[in-house]
């Protein structure tokens, strides 16, 4: 690897020190100052001027994409890099996703990546001195037959080794942590045991997105939002540089790190992937006052549900039944998200829906991301994140920063390239990301 | 609610079909190579725009048709009853067949 | 205490309220008194009272602003419904109304303290405090929440009666005001069924509430559509989605028996009539109770006889504000000035304490007033066009955005206030226009071109020289938009999730163009250029009752379900099957089958008749193994594998006849395995001749086992020869049951015991079944139920696909190695398979039995195999106590390090405790010879 | 109590009793082999319960001889000699006769094979069968069924299988099977989701005034 672009890239470390300039400070005593004095915060990001050369693009101003930018200007001293967006930051699944955090996982390879996700997220509001909004209120997986109960206690079995606080609860646990979950038995779908997941918990997924772009951008980072990618230059098998609406850019090192376009993307550079794109929906009702203080998951009625700070509730489901990269919604999925959210609560039937929406998940054959290299050198990929894309975000951008600067694979995501398609390895995670989110 | 135009029964509601997936031929399981057959099993073009794929009308007339269907605007320009050359039957139990579906399996 | 009706004006043309039925309600703990035809707001006006609500962030007393669906400040619980919309919601005898977000009381409200701090609260205050400590933000997330809005739910409120309907019709209409009823009856005059749709009680929209000469037009209208019998009309209904293929969803309240009832309309063309909704002007004070728009005012002075105020101020800057001068005029209102908007007249502020007390206008003059009305311009509210694909562009002219017509598939129309302005008759005659030709275009007629309808020229009234709110349910005004673009968030959907403005319960239909206009002064770019956000549906809020429905969650049962249920079965819920878990004591119905003869109800059990000269190929391509030499007679157990090699389901076939075979498949995997053939035949075997009839349900399935199930077979059996030697292993016979003809029988042996399962004719299953008890008395007969033939299974070491395989189990893995046949040419898998055993075999996990050593001890199914240093070994799959050998018993998928027999493994238990366990030799532990099978 | 014949014990007093997977409230009686229900209701709207007729299923060449022997293709449907052919798919029939006529309906359809490969099979068993007749049963039916019922649609004689309350449902639009005039539909199903489909219409026809009714068993009301 040692006269790989990736390496050369490596090599232009600049002093950590040097690069970081803090941003305004955020803070109880700011606020108070800034209102008192009528004073103005300073803009968050900006829109420079697109340059000719960097020495990485990124492709995709999500959580991702920010957060590699981050870690590699904070971690590597690496700043000369833009991060390129066809629309506005977090404006794809970044945006859209309900802002699930967890880290129990089915394997341990999933357990470790994500736990270091979780770890990375609890400590995000000081390191980027932006408030997430990390909210640790539990997280129940409900096991409504008995094969389902047995997979939550693999799963909590394989977390407990790992060190990750995760345990198998019964109906009566359950009904003190949501009272307003039907356990009878008598319910067409009856709780016999839940997953339960203290760690667990929302964050709020805009706060994430723009404390990574302002800290990023404050350390030199280039945010271009409205800049869409028309052409990946590649090179004797290795990448180039790429087109845009706004210029052409020269670069070794190019990342995909988008959700929902990974495949067009990909296919600018001649990659082939093993996706399938599904449109996963949400909605939100009104506010009511709190009632729901941990996030409910049931996998076998395709939902989970969690309160905002503000009273709404959150509903997500499962992928849509057909491939689309629309993302108007359906009818028929709030139709089914509400029966099943009524049989798990039924008191709850008057409650109304006041938005839905939709996102893109890139679907991989076992539920698991494709992470690292490809046939084309400098071209990398951070992409097939299904409906986990955003508790993987701070692990994913340390992880691809370090690969990025130093042209080696991380440890943490060696399970998860491209290449354990074709020599039949796949992860094991296939069951449980059906499960839950 | 897209509406499946079916050969068979005439245009119905998709939640009365299930989706194969995008048309992937089966490659001679006597001389295929990993790396071909993988291609098969995982491999899929995944175009935003048009593409064929096959759906399986499950509670209509229980045959796969073959579909062209705008995987944008989910504008469907033609159905007809899938040919002998049609995809072989793989991602119908493979990977992604039950992903909807947690209790299917024992992976739940 | 009932409220006085000091409000009420004297009876008004066309008033909905009927003077002769009072109703009395209770609002905020005490009784008042309405009319029939009053909204709940209306009869609380009429009654004097006019703060309904407090704000969201800073608690401020909010009363009327739209008096429509969407006043953000009249939303209130009613009884156990929270967010109930008053200002249209019709008041019904005996309501307990109640105000929402108020603590501890609507006149005094603590959260009020914010207000004063409100500088220091800007919009996204919460992203730059609460950083640090980082353990205090839990208790901070707590005192936020509190500020949640919304009214209260209870777990005790019950679920109700919530429907649904299907409906095929030519054209929908959405909106019935002039523009509305004119397309439908139109559309009706062109051959077309029409469903005309209307958020309000009454047909009319503001034709209602504009003088006599509308209300004239509009009784003809009514009538068009009344004498037209292909017009279905729902009002209080209104359509919330517009989804793919124009599959419209409408709501309807209060039908047929059910709350609100879902109606899926699958419509040839809709035409989206929903007029113009009125648009707040942005000034300090603008919130204060008293300051209203001009359609509220006219509502309440014409629709419901409501004095809105006594001493007024009116903004207008269009007809519709100068026409509301006129009503106040009229009803004895002292409107103290009218400033005129389109002269450049406007004002600068509103003020008072708790509700408006006066208006300054920009020349500093102050106004002593109760009631400021504006009429600064509207909103044409595009959701339904916007979900069809057309993208709103700012018509500058109008002050408004308006559709772009680009992007509209033929199927969508749009007429009325939508589109452009003109008089009555000149939205009648667009309407009429729209609604041919959405006739024409349903007929599948071409039609003519889609006719125009101008925009009026509109100043662009946005703020005025002070900041105010730009959303009243989120509380955010104009200043924190100027903020947030300051600070970078200064594209229309950044600042939109910065602030949450047009994110509360009216969802942008009063507040986008406000923000979007405050958004453009701050950066200085155009409106056209900054463009509106995405309007998601559905339009109006839709309950989760209605959206539900009925509850259609399909479930099956056997034929003997009655027998389980006499006989204290405790259920056991597998997929849509409802089966016997046990009738009591599972472990003693274990025992009873190993001593004496047991039966129990496999009905779920998958079935298919395959017919027809190539089934022998068809089941090669499937199943791992051979199936050309299955004999007449003879059951073969039979392993499938999909594509990647990973074990799918299992079961036995049987041929009956030459040409006739019955296999059975697992209960989870039957529907998956039909299609799996299904595919096969039609997309790559289409030449061969076989049919595949499912016939799960055909038969009710009944399987004997246990040393006397010969004995008891040879009781309720005719026609068959049951000695080992006529009917031995593997075999399978037809004859006749306890009378009952054409069944099925054979001997396989899932419980390691001598057994015979019996097809019987479904009608036929509870005859049988209690004939074979009957029959079976004398022998200690017990029905035992799934959790016994779990217990037997594992005894016997028999697996489960899918609990002692994974996802990624090859058959290799689950011990069935032996049974793939590679020199086969093909099967489903087969490559796969064959580069598994070539190159995987060393390293793939294992199935293997394991024996704790302490017997007592029964690791839960999951528990972890592990090494020395907690490193992951494997895990049990399955486990039981076994009533026949009184200790624990487990089969494994293990690491092949460790699968070697007599090696010893440590189990970590869920309570964290180690145990030890030993490998066997072999899977079963009863019986591994399978003398007892064969017997 | 137990007779001797041969190796094989065989009591004498074997009566096999036939049960529908639908229960109907009322008095109950053994008719034909069949224990049903023999309330009879006179509602407006009425659901019974038909499951005891005889049901075989056919598949055979589209084109072949059968499909021109029994003259009915694909969705739609045909009434001879009191049997009731429906075409329920491509290459597939259902054929509705009396009660107990199943084996015979089965041998009339291989006679009329000629040689062709076709298959027959009684489903009696493995089907419930249900009607709905009355002046608002296309209202009714429309709150479970998305398929447009509308006379132009699906016309007297009109047959197809969709989705009815989510559940796979052939679906026969059968007036002059309930002779009374009024719209009638045939529904059958599996026969384990009977009572499933026969309470959910009972449901859907609360709002008209449905009631439930015992079998029609009289051989010409399929």
């Amino acid at each position: 690897m040692n006269d790989s672009p990736l390496s050369v890239v490596g090599r232009r470390v600049r002093s950590l020190r040097s690069a970081r300039r803090g941003p305004a400070r955020y803070s109880a005593f700011d606020l108070v100052r800034r209102g008192a004095l009528g004073k103005d915060w300073p803009r968050s990001f900006t829109q420079p001027d697109l340059k000719s050369s960097y020495d990485a693009v990124i492709i995709g101003a999500g959580v991702h994409g920010l957060a590699t930018a981050y870690y590699l200007a904070a971690n590597h001293g690496m700043t000369n890099v833009a991060v390129l967006d066809k629309a506005y930051i977090g404006g794809g699944g970044s945006g859209r996703n309900t802002a699930i955090v967890r880290s129990n996982y089915l394997t341990p390879e999933g357990v470790r990546f994500y736990d270091r996700s979780v770890k990375l997220y609890e400590n995000l509001a000081v390191d980027l001195n932006y408030n997430v909004m990390f909210s640790q209120r539990g997280h129940l997986t409900l096991a409504h037959n008995d094969s389902s109960l047995r997979t939550m206690r693999w799963r909590a079995e394989v977390n407990k080794l790992q060190g990750i606080d995760s345990e198998v609860i019964g109906p009566d646990h359950i009904s003190k942590l949501v009272p307003y979950l039907d356990v009878s038995p008598e319910a067409r779908y009856p709780v016999l045991g839940a997953l339960y997941h203290p760690p667990g918990g929302t964050i709020r997924h805009d706060a994430v997105n723009w404390g990574y772009a302002r800290a990023a951008e404050h350390m030199g980072v280039h945010i271009h939002q409205y800049t869409e990618v028309t052409a990946i230059h590649v090179e004797a098998d290795r990448v180039t540089g790429v087109s845009t609406n706004r210029g052409d850019i020269s670069a070794p090192v190019v990342v995909n790190c988008t959700a929902g376009w990974a495949s067009t993307v990909c296919d600018l550079a001649g990659v082939r992937l093993p996706l399938i794109t599904h449109p996963l929906q949400a909605a939100v009702t009104e506010p009511v006052k709190m009632f729901l203080h941990a996030v409910v998951v049931s996998g076998s009625l395709h939902v989970y549900v969690s309160q905002t700070d503000r009273g709404e509730l959150v509903f997500g489901a499962s992928v849509d039944p057909y491939p689309s990269y629309s993302m108007r919604g359906s009818l028929e999925f709030t139709e089914e998200l509400a029966g099943h959210v009524l049989e798990l609560m039924p008191s709850i039937a008057k409650l109304r829906v006041l938005r839905q929406w939709a996102g893109l998940c890139d679907m991989t054959p076992d539920y698991s991301p494709i992470m690292g290299v490809t046939p084309v050198d400098g071209f990398l990929l951070d992409v097939g994140w299904g409906t986990y894309g955003y508790k993987a975000g701070p692990v994913a951008g340390e992880a691809m920063a370090e690969l990025v600067a130093t042209g080696k694979t991380p440890e943490i995501i060696s399970s998860f390239d491209l290449a354990r398609f074709a020599e039949g390895r796949l992860v094991g995670e296939k069951g449980a990301a059906a499960v839950g989110h | 609610m897209i509406r499946i135009p079916c050969p068979h029964c005439s245009a119905r509601n998709s939640a009365e079909f299930r989706h194969v997936g995008e048309a992937a031929p089966r490659p001679d399981p006597s001389t295929a190579t990993p790396e071909q057959w993988r291609v098969y099993l995982y491999e899929r073009s995944n175009p935003a725009g048009w593409t064929t794929e096959t759906w399986f009308h499950t509670m209509g007339c229980r045959r796969f048709i073959s579909v062209e269907r705008h995987t944008v605007t989910n504008e469907i320009r033609s159905a007809r009853p899938v040919g002998s050359t049609g995809p072989g039957p793989a991602e119908a139990l493979s990977a992604r067949g039950d992903a909807g579906s947690p209790d299917a399996g024992g992976q739940a | 205490m009932i409220g006085t009706a000091s409000r009420r004006l004297p009876a008004q043309t066309g008033e909905l309220v009927d003077r002769s039925r009072p109703l009395t309600f209770r609002w905020d703990g005490r009784d008042y008194e309405g009319l029939q035809g009053d909204t709940i707001v209306s009869a609380l006006l009429a009654g004097g009272v006019d703060v309904f609500s407090r704000s969201f962030k800073y608690s401020r007393p909010r009363g009327v602003l739209s008096a429509t669906f969407v006043d953000p400040g009249c939303t209130v619980q009613v009884d156990a419904e929270p967010n109930v919309r008053a200002a249209h919601r019709r008041l019904a005898a005996g309501m307990d109304v109640r105000p929402q977000n108020v603590w501890p009381s609507l006149r005094f409200d603590v959260k009020a303290a914010n207000g004063l701090v409100g500088r220091f609260l800007t919009a996204g205050f919460y992203y730059k405090t609460f950083i640090k400590p980082q353990r205090l933000w839990p208790a901070y997330q707590q005192v936020l929440s509190r500020f949640a809005s919304g009214g209260v739910t209870s777990r005790q409120n019950v679920h109700g009666y919530y429907d649904k309907r299907y409906v095929h019709v030519d054209v929908v209409v959405a909106g019935a005001g002039p523009a509305g009823l004119a397309a439908a009856v139109a559309a009706a005059d062109a051959g077309c069924s029409v469903l005309l749709v209307e958020e309000e009680y009454e047909l009319g929209g503001h034709l209602r509430y504009s003088g006599e000469a509308s209300l004239s037009m509009l009784s003809e209208l009514r009538a068009q559509v009344a004498a037209r019998p292909s017009i279905e009309v729902m009002t209080d209904s209104v359509v919330t989605g517009r989804y793919d293929d124009n599959w419209v969803a409408v709501m309807q309240r209060d039908v047929g028996g059910a709350i609100e009832r879902l109606v899926k309309v699958r419509a040839g063309v809709l035409v989206a009539a929903p007029g113009l909704i009125e648009r707040p002007y942005v000034f300090a004070g603008n919130d204060l109770p008293g300051v209203m728009l001009s359609t509220a005012v006219r509502r309440l002075i014409n629709l419901y006889a409501v004095k809105p105020g006594e001493r007024a101020v009116v903004l207008t800057a269009n007809a519709d504000g100068d026409a509301a001068a006129a009503d106040l005029t009229r009803v004895g209102v002292d409107v103290v000035r009218v400033l005129d908007g389109r002269a450049g007249e406007t004002i600068r502020r509103a003020t008072g304490r708790g509700r408006l007390q006066a208006v300054e206008l920009e020349d500093g003059t102050v106004l002593p007033a109760d009631l400021l009305v504006t009429a600064t311009g509207w909103t044409a509210p595009t959701s339904l066009i916007n979900m069809a694909g057309d993208r709103p562009v700012w018509n500058p002219t109008a002050a408004r955005f308006v559709p772009s017509g680009d992007g509209l598939p033929p199927t969508v129309l749009a007429t009325g206030g939508l589109v452009g302005d003109g008089s009555t008759e000149e939205l009648i005659a667009h309407g009429r226009a729209v609604g041919a030709l959405a006739g024409d275009r349903a007929e599948g007629r071409a039609g003519g071109s889609v006719p125009e309808l101008a925009g009026e020229p509109h100043p662009a009234m946005f703020r005025a020289s002070t900041h105010g709110f730009v959303d009243f349910s989120e509380d955010v005004s104009s200043k924190d938009v100027v903020a947030a673009a300051k600070e970078g968030y200064d594209s229309s959907e950044l600042v939109k999730r910065f602030t949450t403005a047009t994110m509360g319960p009216s969802q942008g239909k009063l507040e986008t163009i406000n923000t979007i206009a405050v958004l453009s002064e701050a950066t200085g770019r155009g409106i056209e250029d900054l463009g509106t956000t995405v309007w998601r549906p559905p339009y109006a809020p839709i309950s989760l009752g209605a959206l539900a429905g009925r509850v259609f969650e399909p479930t099956r049962v056997s034929p003997m379900q009655s027998w389980h249920e006499e006989h204290g079965a405790v259920p056991l819920l597998a997929g849509q099957w409802i089966r016997p878990d046990h009738y009591g004591a599972a472990a003693e119905e274990a025992r009873n089958v190993r001593e004496n003869v047991g039966i129990i109800d496999v009905t779920p059990l998958g079935k298919l008749a395959l017919s027809g000269p190539d089934v022998p190929k068809l089941l090669n391509l499937v199943y791992v193994n051979k199936w050309s030499k299955l004999a007449v007679g003879s059951v073969r157990y039979g392993v499938m594998c999909a594509e990647d090699g990973v074990v799918m389901d299992d079961g036995v076939t049987g041929r009956l006849d030459e040409h006739r075979y019955l296999m059975s498949t697992t209960s989870s995997g039957a529907a998956t395995v039909w299609e799996w053939l299904e595919n096969w035949l039609q997309t790559a075997h289409t030449d061969w001749q076989v049919h595949v009839t499912p016939v799960t349900t055909a038969y009710a399935s009944i399987n004997v086992a246990g040393p006397k199930s010969r004995q008891l077979m040879q009781r309720v059996v005719e026609g068959v020869d049951l000695s080992t030697e006529a009917f031995g292993y593997m075999k399978v016979r037809q004859g006749r049951i306890a009378g009952v003809d054409d069944c099925v029988m054979w001997r396989i042996g899932f419980t390691g015991e001598l057994s015979y399962e019996m097809h019987v004719p479904a009608s036929y299953g509870l005859h049988v079944w209690e004939a074979l008890l009957e029959a079976g008395d004398d022998l200690g007969i017990q029905a035992f139920g799934v959790e016994a033939q779990r217990i037997l299974r594992l005894e016997k070491g028999h697996l489960i696909v899918a609990q002692d395989t994974d996802g990624l189990t090859r058959a290799h893995s689950a011990g069935l190695g032996g049974m793939v046949k590679l020199d086969k040419d093909d099967f489903a898998g087969k490559p796969e398979l064959a580069w598994h055993e070539r190159d995987a075999l060393a390293t793939a996990p294992r199935l293997v039995a394991l024996q704790p050593e302490d017997p007592s001890a029964v690791p839960p199914e999951a528990s972890q195999i592990i090494t020395a240093d907690g490193g992951i070994l494997g895990r049990i799959t399955s486990s039981r106590m076994s009533p026949t050998l009184g200790h624990g018993i487990c089969l494994a998928q293990v690491d092949p390090a460790v699968a070697a027999p007599g090696t010893v493994v440590t189990i970590r238990l869920p309570s964290g405790s180690d145990i030890t366990a030993t490998v066997r030799e072999d899977l079963a532990f009863v019986d591994p010879e399978g003398v007892r099978l064969r017997a | 109590m137990w007779t001797r014949k041969g190796c094989v014990c065989v009591p004498e007093t074997w009566t096999p009793v036939a049960r529908s997977a639908i229960t109907v409230p009322g008095p109950r009686s053994v008719v034909d082999g069949w224990e049903v229900s023999t309330r009879r209701s006179s509602a407006a709207l009425r659901l019974s319960d038909a499951s005891p007729l005889a049901k075989v299923s056919v598949r055979a060449d589209p084109d072949g001889a059968l499909a021109h022997a029994l003259g009915v293709r694909f969705r739609s449907s045909h009434r001879r000699d009191g049997i009731l052919v429906v075409g329920s798919g491509p290459g597939e029939w259902l054929l509705v006769g009396g009660v107990g006529a199943a084996h015979q309906i089965a041998e009339q359809v291989r006679g009329l094979a000629a040689g062709d490969f076709v298959t027959a099979i009684d489903v009696t068993h493995g089907r419930a069968l249900m009607r709905l007749t009355g002046r608002d049963a296309s209202r009714a039916l429309s709150k479970v069924c998305a398929v447009d019922l509308s006379d132009a649609v699906t016309p007297e004689g009109a047959a197809f299988r969709t989705s009815v309350a989510k559940l796979t449902t052939d679906v026969v639009r059968d007036d002059a099977g309930a002779g009374t005039g009024e719209p009638s539909y045939l529904l059958h199903c599996e026969r384990s989701s009977g009572q499933y489909l026969f309470e959910c219409l009972l449901d859907a026809g609360m709002e008209f005034g449905v009631e439930p009714s015992g079998p029609t068993v009289d051989g010409g009301g399929a």
